[in-house]
C-alpha cells in the first residue's frame, strides 16, 4: 500500500466553546476518492477548511507526502498541490468568469494580465464541463449552477495533488454529475488524491473508493465502500438506521382537493415561455429539468419577485396580482429561494430571528411577536427538523451549510402557508434530515397545503410529487402524472431536449 | 433576550472612562459640579450640553447606518432648520408653529433623501451629498446670507434653558433617546431594520417593505437633524447658515461606529451611539479645558480615536477575551464570529 | 455589448450632452482654453481620484486624501524654502513619507479589523494636525526648478494650454487604467471589493493587497499634493480642505460602486471633468449668489446622477438574474 | 461715480463663511451697481483652486478687470501673470498676496497687524497698569487674519508685563464655537473669576462668547473685558448694552477703493498707488453704537 499524499491526525478545532472536532483524522492515498460523510454539522466543511488553511487548528499535524505541513492560507495551500471547492459557492460574483478561474495565476505578457489568452483557456477549461457560457461577462448573471462548475473547474484546475470538493453536486442535474464524474474518474487516473463530500449515497457507492464518517466532530471510522452496506453506511453517520427514503413512494396515490392558485398564460421576456399552471390543495407538484431549464425563473414568476409581462392570476376564484413577495405572502405564499447564501440567510442574525422574520413581516412592524413567541416557534422548528447549533442565538451564518438551509425552510413553515414553492428544498441535507423533510412536506400536504417543488434529484420527485412539470428552455415541456410517474419517465422526457450531448 | 453579562462591560465604556480620567488628569476640576440658580454646571454638564447636538444626529444617523445607509447631508438639513426657525421666529410666529415648520423641513428633507435612496437607488453617500452641498445654500437663501438673530425666550430656552436644573438640550437628547429605543425594539421596525442592513435581498424574499423602511429611516434621520438644528440655533441665539453644523455629519458618523454599529448595516445599538457621540465631546471638552496651543486639537483627536480603535478592535476583544476570568462568552467580534477565515490565517 | 460598460457609457454620453447645452448657453465654454483649464486646474483633484479609486474599488474609503495633500504640500514647501533641499529630493522624501502613512492605516484597518472610515478619519485629522505643527502660516516656494517645470506645456490650437500638471494627471490615469485593469493587483483590488472572504478563500493575498490600496492612495494624495505646490508654487496648511468628498463624489459620478468591486478607472477621469465642467458653468454663469452656487451645484450633481440612474436601469432591464447581493443598498 | 459704465468686472470671493464677508459681497454688489458695472461674481466656497480657476474663466471671458480677494497670501504668481498677459488689470481686496507688485495694478486692504494691535493698545489703556489676564480666541487655525491678528494684539501687549494671554483656543470665527471655547476657558479659569479680558479675531466669535459669560454668571463687559474686531452691527448692539468694550473697524466697503483706482486707470491711465489701506477705526462705547449698528444693518451683514 502506498504512502498516503496527505494525511490529518488528531485534529482538535473548537470555535470558542463550540468543539466541533476532536481528534480527527483522514488519510488520502494517490489514485482514491475518498468520500467524507456526515450529518449535517458533523464538521466536514470545517476539517477541510483546516486542511487548506482557511481555519487554524488547536491540536493536530497534518502531513503532506510525510512531511509535517502548515498551511498558512489558502493561497499557501493552493501552492502546496491543493485545490478545494468550498461548501458556498466561493466565487466573486462582480469579476468575469474567466478571472474567477484564474484570479492570482493570470497569463501574463509583458508583466501585464493577458485578457485574451486568460478569455481563451478559460473556454477551453469549461469545455471540458460542456459549459459554454460568455467567460467575458460577469459571474453573477449566471445561475448557481453555472457557479458551481467555474469553482470545480478552477480547483481541479489547481490541484496538483489533491482536490477537496464540498458537496460539489448539491447544485447540479444528473447530466453535470455524470460529466464531474468522467472527469475525476480521469484525475483519479493520474494518481491525485480526491476527497468528495455529500450527502447523495448513490454517488458515494457511485464513485468513491473508501469513506470516512464523522458524527458530531469525532471520527466514526474509515471503510472501504466494497465492503459496507448502505444501511450500515447510514448507522455509521446517524448512529442509528432509517427507514430508505428512496423506497417509500408517496405521491402518487394522493387525490388533489379543490383549486387553490391558477397561473393563466404568464410570461415573462427571456425568463419564462407563456405557461398555465393549476396548483390544488393538497397537491405536490414536482418540477424537473436540466439546469438553466428556468425552474427558478418560474419560481421567481410565481412569487412576484419578477412581474410577468402578461398572464392572470387567481386564488381561489378571487382574481389577484402580485406585485412584490409581501402580494404573495399575504395570500399565503412562501417560498424558499434556491441560493440560501444570496436570497434566504439573514447571516448576522440569530436562528430565532432568521426563523421568526417571514412571520412578522406578515404580521406588520406594529404587532411584534413577544420574545416568548419567537423562542418557542425557534424551540419548535429547531427540535422539529433537528437543526445543529449552539443555540436559537447562534448567529445563523456559523451553522452549517445543511442547517442553514434548515433554518430558511423553517422560517416558511412557520407562516403555515397554503402555497409553499421550495427550489432545491433539499439542497446539502443529510439524509437523516432528508427523510424527514420529504415526510414533512407529505404531512403539509395532507394537511391541505399545496407545493411546488423544483429539484434536481429525481429519486426525491418521484417519491413524493402527485404531479411533475418537466422544463425545458424555460417552458413547460412536459407533465407526468400518478402512476406515470418514474425516474426513468423523467429522465426520457428531458433527454428529448435535443442539446443535451451524449448521455 | 437573556443579556449576557459582559454586554454591560462594553468597550466604549472603558474608552469613555478613560478619556475622563485623561481629562481629570489634565484638569483636576473636572469632575466638580456646582448649583447656581436652578441649573448644574461644570466640566461633566458640558460635555452632556455640548455633546447632545452630535448625539441627536447620531440617532438618526444610526438607523440609516443600520440600514447599510449614509447621511451626509444632516449638518445641511441642521442649517436649514434652524434657518426656518429663525427666520420665522423673526416674522413672530408663534414658538409651536415654529418648532412644527424647523421639524417640518427636516422631515422634508430625509424624505427627499429617502426617495433618492429607496426608489431612484442611488448609493446613499452620493445620494445625500446632492443635499449636503445644496442644503447650505437652501438655508442661506432662507436667510439671505445673514446670521439670523432673535431673542424669543421660548426658542431660546430649547438650546440654553434647563429643566430640572439640567440644560433643556440634555433632556431633549435622553427622551429621545429613550423614545427612539422604545420606537424600535418594542415593535418589529428594529429587527426589520437589522434585516435589511444584514442582507436586503432575503429581506424582501421574507417580505419585507424595504422600500418604505428605508424612506423611513432617512426621514427619521432628518427629523432628529432638525431638532439638533433647533437647539444649535437656540443655543447662538441666530442661524448662522454657513457654519451651524458644518462636518458634524462626520463626528455623527464616528459616534456610531465608536457606538459599535457597523458601516456594513445589521445590529445597531441607539444608546451606544449616544455614548460614541459623548466620548467624541468628552474628548472634545478636554482639549478646551487642558489649554493645549489650538494647533494641536486635530493631532489629539487623531491620537484619542486611535487609542479608541485599537481598544475596541476585535484584537483587543480577543485578548481580552483570554485573560478574562469567564469564558463563557464571546467577545464582541471573537475569532469564531469573524468570518473572515484569512485574518484567522493570518493572526496565527 | 457587455453588461459592466454601461455605467462608463452612460457617464460619457451623459457628460457629452451636458457640454454641448452649456456651450449653447456660453459659445466661450467652447475653446481649447477651456479644456486647457479643466486639466490644468482639476490635476490634483484627479490624481487623487485615481488612488480613491482604487481603494473604494477595493470596498473601503479613505477619508485622509485632502489632509494628506495639505501635509504633503506644506513639507515640499517646509523642505524646500526653510531647509534649502532640491524639489526633486523634497519629492522623494514627501512621496515616501505619504507612502508610509497609507501603508500604517492599511495595516490598522486590515489587522485591527477596524472600518477603513474611522482609520482614515483619524488619518485625515493626524495628516492636517501634523501640517499645522509644520507651519501655521502658508510658504511660497520660489525655486528656479517650478518655473523651468512651468516651462513644459503644450500649446492646443486656439491657445489652449496642457500645462506639465495637466500632463501628469492624465499619464497617472493612464499607469492607473493599467494597474488597475491588466494587472494581478488590480484583479486583487476588484476580488476584495466583491467579496472578501471568498477573495480569501481563493487565495488572494488580503492583508497584501489593503495595505498596498491604502499606501497607493497616500502616495497619489502625496502626489496630488505635490502638483497642488507646483500649481501654486506654495504650501497652504488650510489647502484641499473636504477634497476627499470631492473624490469620492467623482468616483461614483464615474460609475464605479461604493461598495466596492464594480467600475472603471476611466470613469472616474469623467466624473473630475463632470465637476470640473459644473464650477466652470458657475463661473461663466456669474450671475448667482453664493447661495445660489451652492444650490446649482447640487441640482447638477443631481441631474448627472439620475440622468446616469435611468440609463443604467434601462440597459440593465433584464439582464441579470438576480439582484446583486453586495450591492444591497445601491440597486 | 462715473468711468467704468459698461465694463465687465469679474469678482472672485473667497465664500460667505462670515456676516462680514457677505456684507462685503452685498457692498461691492452695491457700488457695482452705483457704477454701472456687470458684475460677474464667482464664489469659491473657500478654495484656492476654485478662485484660480474662476480667474482663468475671467480671462475666457476676457472681462475688463478682476477684483480678487485671495483666500490666501501665495500661489497667485502663474494665474495672475496670465491675466497679465492678457492685459486684465486685478485689484487685490481685503489681503494682500506674495510676488512680484506688479502682478496687480493695487490692493485695497487692511493692515490685519495693525487691527491686532490697535485691539491690543485699547486694552492696554484699559487696565491701565492692572494685572490682567486675558484669554483669547483665535480665528481658524492657519488662516491669515489669525495669524496677523494674534501677532499685532501680542506686539501691542508686549510692553505691558501686567498683561498676559493665559489661554488661546481656536474658534473658528464662529459664533457657535466662540461660545463653547469660552465655557471651557470659564471653566477652566476657576469659573471665570480669574479672567480679566477676552480678545477675540472676530466679532462673531465675541458674541458666541458673551452669551457665554453671561450664562455662567458673569457681567460681559464689567467683570470681562470684551474687544474684538470687524465693527459688525450685533457687536454695535453687545457695546450699546455695555455687554462688550471695543471693536476695531474692517470695512467692507473694499470695492468704492477699487472701482475708483480702476475708473482712473482704465481711461487716464494713471497708476493708483500699490497699497490702499483702510483705515482700522477703533470704536467703543462712546462712539454711538446704536447709530454704527443701524448704519450698518443695510449693508447685509
Ligand atoms: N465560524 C464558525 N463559528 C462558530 N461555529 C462554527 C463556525 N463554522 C462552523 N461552526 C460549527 O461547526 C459545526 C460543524 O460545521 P461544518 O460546516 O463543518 O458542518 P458540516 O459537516 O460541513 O455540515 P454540512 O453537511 O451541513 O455542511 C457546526 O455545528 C457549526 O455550527
Ligand atoms: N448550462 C448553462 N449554460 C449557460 N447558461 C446557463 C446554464 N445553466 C444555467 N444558465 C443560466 O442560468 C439561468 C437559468 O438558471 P435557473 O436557475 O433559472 O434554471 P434552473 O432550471 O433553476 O437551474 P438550476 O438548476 O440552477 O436551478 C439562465 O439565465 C442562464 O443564463
Ligand atoms: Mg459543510
Ligand atoms: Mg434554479
Amino acid at each position: 500500500m502506498p504512502e498516503p499524499v496527505l494525511s490529518a491526525a488528531h485534529i482538535d478545532k473548537s470555535f470558542l466553546d463550540n468543539k466541533v472536532l476532536d481528534d480527527v483524522g483522514i488519510d488520502l492515498m494517490p489514485g482514491e476518492i475518498h468520500a467524507l460523510l456526515g450529518e449535517n454539522g458533523a464538521g466536514k466543511s470545517t476539517l477541510i477548511k483546516i486542511l487548506t488553511g482557511a481555519y487554524t487548528h488547536d491540536a493536530g499535524t497534518i502531513l503532506l507526502d510525510g512531511k509535517p505541513v502548515h498551511p498558512r492560507d489558502t493561497k499557501h495551500a493552493q501552492e502546496m498541490g491543493v485545490g478545494t471547492v468550498y461548501q458556498e459557492v466561493n466565487l466573486l460574483p462582480n469579476m468575469t468568469v474567466a478571472e474567477n478561474l484564474y484570479i492570482g495565476r493570470q497569463p501574463l505578457k509583458f508583466g501585464l494580465v493577458d485578457n485574451r489568452k486568460m478569455e481563451r483557456d478559460a473556454r477551453a477549461l469549461l469545455s471540458r464541463y460542456q459549459l459554454n457560457v460568455d467567460v467575458g461577462s460577469q459571474l453573477d448573471t449566471y445561475s448557481v449552477a453555472v457557479q458551481q462548475i467555474v469553482a470545480i473547474a478552477r480547483a481541479v484546475d489547481i490541484s496538483g495533488k489533491v482536490l477537496i470538493l464540498d458537496e460539489p453536486t448539491a447544485s447540479l442535474d444528473q447530466h453535470e454529475v455524470e460529466v464531474l464524474f468522467g472527469i475525476l474518474q480521469r484525475l483519479k487516473a493520474d494518481g491525485l488524491a480526491i476527497v468528495f463530500i455529500t450527502h447523495f449515497l448513490d454517488q458515494v457507492y457511485e464513485i468513491a473508493d473508501r469513506a470516512t464518517v464523522l458524527r458530531n466532530g469525532r471520527r466514526v471510522g474509515s471503510r472501504a465502500m466494497a465492503d459496507l452496506p448502505r444501511m450500515d453506511l447510514v448507522t455509521m453517520m446517524l448512529g442509528h438506521a432509517i427507514a430508505d427514503t428512496h423506497a417509500l413512494r408517496i405521491g402518487g396515490g394522493r387525490q388533489p382537493g379543490g383549486l387553490f392558485a391558477s397561473f393563466k398564460d404568464y410570461a415573462l421576456a427571456g425568463k419564462a415561455a407563456p405557461f398555465d399552471l393549476d396548483l390544488h390543495e393538497g397537491e405536490i407538484v414536482g418540477v424537473a429539468g436540466l439546469l438553466g431549464s428556468g425552474r427558478t425563473e418560474m419560481a421567481r414568476l410565481l412569487f412576484g419577485i419578477d412581474r410577468p409581462d402578461s398572464g392572470e392570476l387567481t386564488v381561489k376564484g378571487k382574481p389577484c396580482k402580485l406585485r412584490e413577495p409581501r402580494d404573495a405572502i399575504a395570500l399565503g405564499f412562501g417560498f424558499a429561494p434556491e441560493d440560501r447564501k444570496v436570497d434566504g440567510i439573514l447571516g448576522d442574525l440569530t436562528v430565532r430571528e432568521n426563523i421568526a422574520i417571514a412571520l412578522q413581516a406578515r404580521q406588520g412592524w406594529t404587532r411584534p411577536l413577544s420574545q416568548k413567541a419567537q423562542v418557542d416557534l425557534a424551540d419548535r422548528f429547531v427540535r422539529a427538523l433537528d437543526i445543529r447549533t449552539t443555540g436559537i442565538e447562534q448567529p445563523v451564518k456559523f451553522l452549517s451549510g445543511g442547517n442553514q438551509q434548515k433554518v430558511v425552510l423553517a422560517r416558511w413553515l412557520a407562516t403555515n402557508p397554503k402555497l409553499l414553492i421550495l427550489d432545491e428544498p433539499t439542497r446539502g441535507i443529510d439524509v437523516g434530515a432528508h427523510a424527514e423533510i420529504i415526510r414533512m412536506i407529505n404531512s403539509l400536504c395532507d394537511q391541505g397545503m399545496s407545493l411546488l417543488v423544483i429539484s434536481s434529484e429525481l429519486d426525491e420527485i418521484v417519491a413524493y410529487s402527485s404531479r411533475v412539470l418537466v422544463l425545458r428552455d424555460r417552458a413547460i415541456s412536459g407533465e407526468l402524472r400518478g402512476a406515470h410517474i418514474s425516474v426513468g419517465a423523467i429522465v426520457k422526457m428531458i433527454a428529448m431536449q435535443p442539446e443535451v450531448q451524449d448521455a | 433576550m437573556s443579556r449576557p453579562l459582559r454586554s454591560f462591560i462594553k468597550p466604549q465604556f472603558i474608552a469613555l472612562a478613560l478619556i475622563l480620567l485623561l481629562n481629570w488628569i489634565l484638569f483636576p476640576g473636572f469632575f466638580n459640579l456646582f448649583f447656581r440658580d436652578g441649573r448644574l454646571y461644570g466640566s461633566l454638564i458640558d460635555v452632556l450640553n455640548r455633546g447632545a447636538p452630535v448625539a441627536i444626529l447620531a440617532i438618526g444617523m444610526t438607523a440609516v447606518i443600520a440600514t447599510r445607509g449614509i447621511d451626509l447631508s444632516v449638518g445641511a438639513v441642521m442649517a436649514i432648520a434652524g434657518a426656518v426657525a429663525a427666520t420665522m421666529v423673526g416674522d413672530g410666529h408663534p414658538l409651536f408653529l415654529v418648532i412644527m415648520a424647523a421639524l417640518a423641513a427636516g422631515l422634508v428633507c430625509g424624505l427627499w433623501n429617502g426617495s433618492l435612496v429607496a426608489l431612484l437607488g442611488l448609493q446613499p453617500i452620493i445620494a445625500t451629498l446632492i443635499l449636503m452641498v445644496a442644503g447650505r445654500g437652501i438655508a442661506q437663501t432662507i436667510t439671505e446670507g445673514f446670521i439670523v438673530t432673535f431673542n424669543d425666550p421660548g426658542l431660546i430656552f430649547m438650546g440654553s434653558g434647563s429643566i430640572l436644573g439640567l440644560p433643556t438640550p440634555i433632556i431633549i437628547m435622553v427622551t429621545l433617546a429613550a423614545l427612539a429605543t422604545a420606537a424600535f425594539r418594542l415593535t418589529a421596525l428594529g429587527l426589520f431594520v437589522e434585516a435589511i442592513g444584514v442582507n436586503r435581498s432575503a429581506s424582501t424574499y421574507a417580505g419585507l417593505r424595504s422600500r418604505a423602511l428605508l424612506i423611513g429611516v432617512y426621514t427619521f434621520a432628518g427629523f432628529c437633524a432638525a431638532i439638533s438644528g433647533i437647539i444649535a440655533a437656540a443655543d447662538i441665539r441666530g442661524a448662522d447658515a454657513n457654519n451651524v453644523g458644518l462636518w458634524l455629519e462626520l463626528d455623527a458618523i464616528l459616534a456610531v461606529v465608536i457606538g459599535g454599529t457597523s458601516l456594513m448595516g445589521g445590529r445597531f445599538s441607539i444608546p451606544m451611539s449616544v455614548v460614541g457621540a459623548l466620548i467624541i465631546q468628552a474628548m472634545n471638552t478636554g482639549i478646551l479645558v487642558s489649554g493645549f496651543p489650538p494647533e494641536f486639537n486635530l493631532l489629539v483627536k487623531a491620537a484619542l480615536i486611535i487609542v479608541i480603535l485599537v481598544v475596541q478592535s476585535p484584537l483587543a476583544g480577543r485578548i481580552w477575551y483570554f485573560i478574562a476570568p469567564s469564558r463563557k462568552r464571546p467577545p464582541p467580534s471573537s475569532p469564531a464570529e469573524t468570518p473572515a477565515t484569512s485574518t484567522e490565517g493570518t493572526l496565527k | 455589448m457587455n453588461v459592466r460598460y454601461w455605467p462608463l457609457i452612460a457617464t460619457i454620453t451623459i457628460f457629452v450632452v451636458a457640454y454641448a447645452l452649456a456651450v449653447m448657453q456660453f459659445p466661450a465654454l467652447f475653446s481649447t482654453r477651456v479644456l486647457g483649464n479643466l486639466l490644468t486646474d482639476n490635476a490634483f483633484l484627479g490624481v487623487a481620484a485615481v488612488g480613491m479609486t482604487f481603494v473604494i474599488l477595493s470596498g473601503g474609503i479613505d477619508l485622509s486624501v485632502g489632509s494628506v495633500i495639505a501635509f504633503s504640500g506644506v513639507l515640499v514647501a517646509v523642505l524646500i524654502s526653510q531647509f534649502g533641499l532640491h524639489p526633486l529630493a523634497a519629492f522623494a522624501i514627501t512621496l515616501f513619507v505619504c507612502t508610509c502613512f497609507g501603508s500604517t492605516m492599511g495595516a490598522m484597518i486590515h489587522y485591527l479589523e477596524v472600518p477603513a472610515f474611522i482609520v482614515t478619519l483619524a488619518g485625515m485629522f493626524l495628516a492636517r494636525g501634523v501640517t499645522f505643527l509644520l507651519t501655521q502660516d502658508s510658504i511660497p516656494i520660489n525655486h528656479a526648478f517650478y518655473d523651468w517645470v512651468r516651462q513644459f506645456y503644450y500649446v492646443m490650437p486656439g491657445g489652449g494650454r496642457i500645462t506639465f500638471n495637466g500632463g501628469l494627471m492624465l499619464i497617472v490615469f493612464l499607469v492607473g487604467i493599467v494597474l488597475a485593469h491588466r494587472t494581478r493587483f488590480g484583479s486583487y483590488v476588484y476580488a476584495l471589493g466583491g467579496n472578501a472572504q471568498s477573495a480569501a478563500l481563493l487565495g488572494v493575498p488580503v492583508a497584501r493587497t489593503t495595505i498596498g490600496v491604502y499606501a497607493v492612495s497616500s502616495f497619489l494624495a502625496g502626489l496630488s499634493g505635490i502638483v497642488y505646490s507646483l500649481y501654486t508654487s506654495s504650501g497652504y496648511p488650510l489647502a484641499a480642505v473636504g477634497v476627499e468628498l470631492e473624490t469620492i463624489a467623482a468616483v461614483v459620478i464615474g460609475g464605479t460602486l461604493l461598495s466596492g468591486g464594480v467600475g472603471f478607472m476611466f470613469g472616474t477621469l469623467i466624473g473630475i471633468t463632470i465637476q470640473g465642467m459644473i464650477q466652470t458653468y458657475i463661473v461663466f454663469d456669474g450671475t448667482l449668489s453664493s447661495w445660489w452656487t451652492k444650490i446649482v451645484i447640487g441640482g447638477l450633481l443631481f441631474g448627472f446622477i439620475v440622468m446616469q440612474r435611468v440609463i443604467v436601469a434601462a440597459s440593465k432591464r433584464d439582464w441579470r438574474k438576480k439582484p446583486y447581493a453586495q450591492s444591497a443598498p445601491s440597486l | 461715480q462715473s468711468g467704468l459704465e459698461g465694463m465687465t468686472i469679474g469678482f472672485s470671493q473667497i465664500g460667505s463663511e462670515s456676516g462680514w464677508r457677505a456684507a462685503e459681497t452685498s457692498v461691492t454688489r452695491q457700488q457695482a451697481e452705483e457704477w454701472g458695472v456687470n458684475l460677474q461674481f464667482s464664489d469659491a466656497q473657500q478654495r484656492q483652486e476654485n478662485q484660480i480657476r474662476a480667474i482663468r474663466s475671467f480671462i475666457a471671458q476676457d472681462v475688463d478687470a478682476i477684483l480678487l480677494a485671495p483666500v490666501v497670501a501665495t500661489g497667485w504668481e502663474e494665474v495672475l501673470s496670465e491675466a497679465k498677459d492678457a492685459e486684465i488689470p486685478v485689484v487685490l481686496l481685503d489681503r494682500g498676496i506674495e510676488g512680484p507688485e506688479d502682478l496687480y495694478l493695487t490692493s485695497v486692504a487692511s493692515d490685519q497687524v495693525l487691527e491686532g494691535r490697535v485691539a491690543g493698545e485699547w486694552l492696554v489703556d484699559a487696565v491701565a497698569g492692572e494685572d490682567c489676564r486675558v484669554v483669547e480666541l483665535q480665528g481658524t487655525v492657519g488662516s491669515s487674519p489669525a495669524i496677523n491678528r494674534k501677532q499685532g494684539f501680542e506686539e501691542a501687549i508686549a510692553g505691558a508685563d501686567n498683561i498676559e494671554i493665559v489661554r488661546s483656543q481656536t474658534g473658528d470665527f464662529t459664533r457657535a464655537q466662540g461660545k463653547q471655547v469660552m465655557e471651557g476657558f470659564l471653566r477652566a479659569e476657576n469659573g471665570g473669576a480669574d479672567i480679566c479680558a477676552l480678545y477675540a479675531h472676530n466679532d462673531d466669535m465675541a458674541v458666541g462668547a458673551i452669551q457665554a459669560i453671561s450664562e455662567a454668571g458673569l457681567t460681559p463687559g464689567e467683570d470681562i473685558l470684551v474687544v474684538s474686531i470687524d465693527a459688525v452691527p450685533d457687536i454695535f448692539t453687545a457695546i450699546a448694552a455695555g455687554e462688550a468694550n471695543a471693536t476695531v473697524e474692517l470695512t467692507p466697503n473694499m470695492a468704492g477703493p477699487a472701482f475708483e483706482a480702476l475708473a482712473a486707470y482704465l481711461n487716464d491711465g494713471v497708476e493708483p498707488e500699490k497699497f490702499i489701506i483702510t483705515e482700522s477705526r477703533l470704536y467703543t462705547a462712546e462712539d454711538d453704537p446704536e447709530g454704527e449698528a443701524e448704519r450698518r444693518r443695510g449693508l447685509g451683514y
